[in-house]
C-alpha cells in the first residue's frame, strides 16, 4: 500500500531533553556530558500540557513543562508554540509568564484560529515549543522597577517580578493596563511588591504613573534620589509603549520596551521581524523583542 | 562518505554575543543534543562538487548566527546562503511575512549587508567549520550580478547559486528568470566572471520552466535549482488590505510540494543530464524523495527549516536511513546521476 | 433580493434512482435539513447576470445529481457546471486524485457525457429548480470549442465558462489559456456564435496573467473567471512513481488561495472594469471575502464543495452576515464595481 | 487585531442532526418535519467517539455516535471520515462494520498519517462524518450467504452479517483470511452463523471457500439444490476478489463484489474513483462500491 506519509511535516524530532543522544538517523550521537565543546541549544521539541485555565472571557493560562525552557527562561523572553493544524506552520510566540519548577507558564489571549485552537489544550497533550528565545529584560541586582504592562503585554512583566523578587535590593511594582477584567493582579501580586491597575472606563497607564510619582513625592523629600533608581519595564500595545518612552524621557527614567513583530522564524533566521532603531534595522526575535527607549530613538 | 568533525566554535562564540543583552540561554546545562562522528552513508555530488549528504538548506532559510547555535551546521550537503548584493539592501517595510494554508508568504526584499560583508564575515565563519557553501547572488540589475559573482570569483565559497527571480531593472522590473533570452544574455556575462560551478535559481511563475532551464544550460550554467517561491498576496480581512506590507510576497512551504515537484519532473524530462537541486515544500525525508524520485540530485529545504532550525539536518538524518533501503536511488545519487 | 424558492423535486428523484441499489439513505426521517424562504440580503451581479449571492460553485466540483441531494442548489449564486466537450469524454485512467498539504491533485481529464447529454438532461433539470447556471466549456481544439458554443447558443444556460486550460491540439498541447495571440483568436471567433454572457477561466500557469486577460476581454469576453488548477506531482515514495495515473494533475484548494488571490488582484490593477469571478481555495466566507477585496465581483467554490456538499451554501450564509458589516463592499457588489 | 481565522477550512457546520433548522447565516430555515418536500441528506458533521480499540497491532475499532448514520447504514456502505490536520483534507473513506443503536463502528488499519491520526482519537473528541454513502450488498430475505473478506475488507461483511441476522430465512458464513492474526473473528461471530478463516501462513480465501464445498457436499445429497441458494459477497484486495469471482462463476454462484478507489469526494461529483464496468466507467463511490460479477464482466 502506497505511503503518502510524505506529508508529517515539522513532525517535532528529537527533544533534546527527553532523548539527549538519540537522533532519528543515522548520525551517531553520543550523551551530551561527554563531548563538552559539541554542545548545541535544543531545537524545537514537545512538551506537556500541565494545566489549561480560562482566566477571563477570551484570555487564558497554559502551563507546559519544559525542563530546560523552565531553567533557562529569562524575564522578557518568549517562547515559539506551533499548532497539531500542520496546515497553520508559522509558530505563535508567547511571552514566559512565570516558571516554577520544570513548568512554563504563558497567559494569552484567543485572536484567531491559533490561539482558539492552543486554548483547547488539554492536560496531557503535546504541544510543540521552541525557545526561550530573545533577548529579555536587563535586570541589576538593586533598584526600583516600574512593570508597565498594557493588555496581554503583561506576560512578561510577571516573569520580571518574578525575578526582581529573587533579587536582593530590588523592588517592583506592578502597573498595568487592562480591557475590561484585571485578569493577571492576582498573578502578578504573587511576586510584585506592589500592583496598581486599571482598565479602559477608568484610564490608562499613564493616568496610573503619575498617581504613583504623586503618591511618591507626597511620602515627602529623598524622592528625587529615590527617583534615579526607577526604572521601566513595558511591554503592551504600540501607543502605550510610545507613551510610556514619552513619559520616562520627561522624567529622565531609564526604560526597557518589549516589541511585538510579525515573525516567520523567531530565532533570527528569515529577516521578517525587523524593527528601525538608532543603530538601523534590528531583529525583533533575536535582538529583542526587548529595546532600551534610547535603542529605538522614539 | 565520512564527513568530517568540526567543533563549531564560530558559533559557539556567536550564540553568545549575539543579542544585546546576555540572554541566559546557553548549553550549559548538559541537555542539549551533540553529535560527533557522524557517518554519512549517502552522499551525492552535484556539479562536480561533493555534498556530505543530498540535503542542503535554501536560501533565505539559513544563518549561520541564528542557525549554528543549534547544530552543526557543516554536517549538511551544503548550506545556501541568503542572497548577497553589491551593497547592502534594507528590504522591504514590514509586516513582511503572512501564513497561507500550508504556507507562508514572504516579503523580506532581499535585505543583506551585502557581499563584501559576507567575504568577511559569514562566508570564512562557514568555511572554518567545515561547510560546503552554495552562495546565492541577488540582483536589481545584471551589472549587480556581475559584481557580486566577480567579487566571489577567488572566494571559497563552494558554488554559487544566482537567484534570477528578483524583480530586475535591467528587464524593466520583471524578473530575469522568466524570459529565456534575458536569462540566457545574463548567464553567459556571469560564466565568463567564474570558474566556479554556477547553480541558476529558477522561478515558478512562468508558463513554461523548460526553455529558461534550458537557456541557462546553454548559457553556461552547470546546474539548477528550482523552485523559488509563488507569487502570492495574503488580505486582512477586516481591513480589505493586504498582510503584507510589499502588497505581494512569494509562496514556500508544503502547500507548494507537489508544484516543485512537478517542475523538476518536466525539467528533468527535458534536459537529462543536468544536474537539479529540487527545492519547494520539502519538510520531511519522504518530501525530499519525492524531488529526488522526480529527478533531482540534491534537495533544499525552505519554509521548514524557518520552522525548526534543525530540520535539513534531521531530514538528511532520515533521509540516510530512508536511502539504505533504496540502494538504487543511493548508488544514482553517489555518481552524479538521477533517478529519471 | 429575495431568492426564489424552488421545490428540488428533481434532485429528489435523482438520488432514490441514481444507483443500483436501494441504499436505504433517504431524507425519511425528519432529522435532515429543510431549507425554505432564504432571503439573501446581498446579492452581486457578474457581466449583467443577477447572482443571488457572491458564491457559485466552480466547475468540476459541482454536479447535480449528487450534490442536489444535498441542499437546494438554486439557492446559490450561480451553478458552474462541468466542463461540457462535443462529444462525451472518457477522461485519464485511475488513479486521478492525490492529496497533497492543504490540496489535492487532480486529473480527471474531463470526462464528461458530451454537450448533447447536457442539453437534454443536467440543464434542463437545473433550470426547472431555479438555478442560474455557468456552462463550462471544454475543447482539445478550436473546433471543439466552438461546436459546443454553438449548440449552447441557444440554451437556457445563464453564462457560458470557456475553460482554456485543457492542453489543446488546434495549439499543439499547451493550453489555448497560456498565448494571448491564440486565445484572442478562439474568443474572437467563440464571440460570434453568441450573445450569451461569455467567462473566459483563465489558467495560473502563466508568467503574466494580465496580457492573457486583456486579450479575451479584447477579443470579446465579458467577465474573467481565475484560477483554475496549478500543475501538480505526487509520487509515492514507495515505487517512486507518479500516484496519479496522468503524471501531472491540477492543484486545487487551500493550499493555492494567496496564488490566486495575488492573480485577481493583477488582473483587476489591470483591467478595471471586467467582471471577474474569483476562484481558488476558498472554504470559508473569509476566504471569499480575500477574493472579493482582491477585486472579485462574484467567486466559485471548487475543492471545499467536494469536501462537504453544502459548503458553497454554507460559505454564501456566511458571507451574507460578514456583508452585513461590510456595507460599502455589499453595495458595490450589489451594483456590479468592485472593492478595487 | 488582524483576523487570518480565513483559514478556518471545512469547518463542519450545520448539523443535520444536531441543529437540524438552524442556519449558520441568514438563510431562515424552518424545523424539517415542517416541510416534508424540501428536505435533503445531511451533510458533512462532527460525530463523537464513542471507543477506540486495538484489535491487533495496527488494526483499529472506532465507535462514532451518529444517529442519522446508524439508522441508515446499509452493508456494504462506507462513510467519509475526515481529519482535525487542515493540511490533509481528502476523507478517509471507511467501510461501516456494524451498527448498535445510535453508534456505528469502524475498522481500520494504520496504513498512513491519516489513519494514524484517526487511531489516536480518544472518548469524547469529535471526527468530522459523510454518509453512509454508496450502494451497499443487495440483500434478500432468505438464502445462504458466504461473506468472503480479506484483510481490511473483512468491515462491511461484519455489517452484512449483521443484517442477515435479522432477515428470517437468511443464513451467513464469514470467510476470512487474514494476513495474521485473526482480528475479526470474534466480532463477526456476533452475528454470523458460522465463521471460516485462515491467515497467510496456512493458505487464502479460495482454500476455506474449497473446504466449505467439500464439507457441504460430505453432508450428503441436496447439495445442489442448496448451492442453488448461496450467493457471494466479497470485498478486500483486487487479486483476492478476482480470484473469488472466478470460483464463484466457475460454480454458477452470483457474487457481489466491493471495490475501493481512490476517492476526491465520495458522493458523486468528482469522478475521481471511476472503474470500468460493461456498462462504460462507473463510480465507486455512488454507483458501487458494491457491483455484481456481471457488472463488472469479470
Ligand atoms: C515576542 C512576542 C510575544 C508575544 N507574547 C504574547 C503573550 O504573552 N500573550 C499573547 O496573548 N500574545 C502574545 N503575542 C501575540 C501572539 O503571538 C499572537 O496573538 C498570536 O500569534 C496570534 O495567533 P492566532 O493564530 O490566534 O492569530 P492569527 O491572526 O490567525 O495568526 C496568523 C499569523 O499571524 C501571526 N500573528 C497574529 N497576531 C500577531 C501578533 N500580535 N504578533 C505577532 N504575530 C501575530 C501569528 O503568529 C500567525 O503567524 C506575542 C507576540 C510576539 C511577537
Ligand atoms: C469504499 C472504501 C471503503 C474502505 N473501507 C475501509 C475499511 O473499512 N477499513 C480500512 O482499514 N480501510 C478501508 N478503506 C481504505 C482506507 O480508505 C484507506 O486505508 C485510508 O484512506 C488511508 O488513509 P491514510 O491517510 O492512512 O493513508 P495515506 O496513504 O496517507 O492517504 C493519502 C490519501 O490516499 C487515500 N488512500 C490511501 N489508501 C487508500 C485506499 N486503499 N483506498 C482509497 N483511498 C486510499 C486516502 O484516503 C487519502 O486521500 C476503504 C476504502 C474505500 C474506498
Ligand atoms: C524568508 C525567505 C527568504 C528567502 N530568501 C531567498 C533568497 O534570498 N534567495 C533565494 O534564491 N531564495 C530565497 N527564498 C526562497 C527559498 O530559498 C526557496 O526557494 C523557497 O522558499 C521554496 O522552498 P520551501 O518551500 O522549502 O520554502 C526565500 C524564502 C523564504 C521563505
Ligand atoms: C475534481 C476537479 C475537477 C475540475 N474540473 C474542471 C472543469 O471541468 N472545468 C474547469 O474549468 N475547471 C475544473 N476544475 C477546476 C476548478 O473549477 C477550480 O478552478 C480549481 O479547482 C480551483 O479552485 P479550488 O481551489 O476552490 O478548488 C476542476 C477541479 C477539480 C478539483
Ligand atoms: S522572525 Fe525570523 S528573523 Fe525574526
Ligand atoms: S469519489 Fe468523487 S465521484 Fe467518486
Amino acid at each position: 500500500m502506497e505511503t503518502e506519509n510524505s506529508q508529517k511535516a515539522f513532525r517535532s524530532t528529537r527533544t533534546a531533553l527527553a532523548d539527549s543522544g538519540s537522533g532519528s538517523g543515522s548520525v551517531s550521537t553520543e550523551g551530551a556530558s561527554d563531548c563538552a565543546r559539541s554542545r548545541f541549544l535544543p531545537s524545537r521539541r514537545s512538551a506537556t500540557v500541565c494545566s489549561v485555565e480560562m482566566l477571563c472571557d477570551g484570555v487564558y493560562s497554559l502551563e507546559l513543562s519544559d525542563r530546560y525552557m523552565a531553567h533557562h527562561a529569562h524575564a522578557g523572553q518568549f517562547a515559539n508554540l506551533y499548532l497539531h493544524d500542520t496546515a497553520r506552520i508559522l509558530p505563535r510566540p508567547l511571552g514566559i509568564a512565570s516558571v516554577k519548577g520544570d513548568v512554563v507558564r504563558f497567559i494569552f489571549a484567543v485572536v484567531g484560529e491559533g490561539t482558539r485552537q492552543l486554548s483547547q489544550a488539554r492536560i496531557g497533550d503535546s504541544i510543540d515549543v521552541l525557545g526561550p528565545l530573545g533577548n529579555g529584560f536587563s535586570l541589576k541586582k538593586e533598584g526600583r522597577y516600574l512593570l508597565v504592562g498594557g493588555g496581554l503585554g503583561v506576560p512578561p512583566l510577571v516573569r520580571a517580578a518574578q525575578e526582581i523578587r529573587q533579587l536582593e535590593g530590588a523592588l517592583s511594582t506592578a502597573v498595568f493596563g487592562y480591557r475590561a477584567e484585571h485578569f493577571a493582579d492576582n498573578i502578578v501580586g504573587e511576586f510584585s511588591d506592589s500592583t496598581l491597575s486599571i482598565d479602559e472606563s477608568e484610564g490608562n497607564v499613564i493616568n496610573l504613573l503619575n498617581k504613583w510619582v504623586e503618591d511618591a513625592e507626597s511620602t515627602g523629600p529623598g524622592v528625587r534620589a529615590a527617583m534615579d533608581d526607577v526604572e521601566i519595564l513595558s511591554c503592551g500595545p504600540h501607543p502605550m509603549m510610545m507613551a510610556v518612552a514619552q513619559w520616562a524621557k520627561e522624567r529622565g527614567l531609564r526604560a526597557q520596551l518589549s516589541l511585538e513583530a510579525r515573525m516567520g522564524c523567531g530565532f533570527g533566521t528569515c529577516v521578517a521581524c525587523v524593527t528601525p532603531t538608532r543603530d538601523g534595522l534590528k531583529k525583533v526575535c533575536i535582538d529583542g523583542p526587548v529595546f532600551t527607549v534610547e535603542q529605538l530613538g522614539w | 562518505m565520512t564527513a568530517t568533525i568540526e567543533t563549531p566554535s564560530v558559533a559557539r562564540e556567536q550564540s553568545q554575543t549575539s543579542g544585546l543583552f546576555d540572554t541566559g540561554v546557553g548549553p550549559d546545562d548538559g541537555t542539549a543534543v551533540s553529535s560527533s562522528k557522524p557517518v554519512w552513508k549517502h552522499s551525492t555530488v552535484v556539479a562536480g562538487v561533493p555534498w556530505k549528504n543530498p540535503v542542503g538548506t535554501a536560501s533565505g532559510t539559513f544563518n549561520l548566527e541564528a542557525c549554528g547555535r543549534f547544530y552543526d551546521v557543516s554536517q549538511l550537503g551544503a548550506v545556501s546562503t541568503k542572497g548577497v548584493s553589491p551593497i547592502p539592501w534594507e528590504g522591504n517595510p514590514t509586516p513582511r511575512t503572512a501564513e497561507s494554508p500550508s504556507g507562508m508568504v514572504n516579503a523580506v526584499g532581499l535585505q543583506n549587508p551585502g557581499v563584501d560583508h559576507y567575504l568577511v564575515d559569514e562566508l570564512p565563519k562557514l568555511k572554518a567549520l567545515g561547510a560546503t557553501v552554495v552562495t546565492n547572488v541577488a540582483g536589481h540589475s545584471d551589472d549587480d550580478y556581475a559584481q557580486v559573482v566577480e567579487k566571489l570569483a577567488d572566494s571559497p565559497a563552494d558554488m554559487l547559486e544566482i537567484n534570477v527571480s528578483c524583480p530586475n531593472v535591467s528587464h524593466g522590473g520583471l524578473s530575469v528568470g522568466s524570459d529565456p533570452l534575458v536569462l540566457g544574455h545574463l548567464i553567459e556575462r556571469l560564466r565568463k566572471l567564474t570558474t566556479k560551478p554556477m547553480v541558476v535559481k529558477l522561478t515558478p511563475n512562468v508558463t513554461d520552466i523548460v526553455p529558461i532551464a534550458r537557456a541557462a544550460v546553454d548559457a553556461g550554467a552547470d546546474a539548477l535549482s528550482l523552485i523559488n517561491t509563488l507569487i502570492g498576496i495574503r488580505i486582512d480581512v477586516e481591513t480589505g488590505n493586504p498582510i503584507i506590507a510589499n502588497v505581494t510576497g512569494g509562496v514556500s512551504g508544503p502547500a507548494i510540494k507537489p508544484i516543485a515537484v512537478a517542475m523538476v519532473w518536466k525539467t528533468r524530462q527535458a534536459l537529462p543530464d543536468i544536474p537539479i537541486i529540487g527545492i519547494g515544500g520539502i519538510s520531511s525525508a519522504e518530501d525530499a524523495l519525492e524531488h529526488l524520485y522526480a529527478g533531482a540530485n540534491a534537495v533544499e529545504v525552505g519554509a521548514a527549516a524557518l520552522l525548526d532550525p534543525v530540520a535539513p539536518l534531521r531530514i538528511a538524518e532520515d533521509l540516510d536511513a530512508l536511502l539504505d533501503a533504496r540502494p538504487e536511488l543511493a548508488e544514482k545519487l553517489r555518481n552524479g546521476q538521477t533517478w529519471r
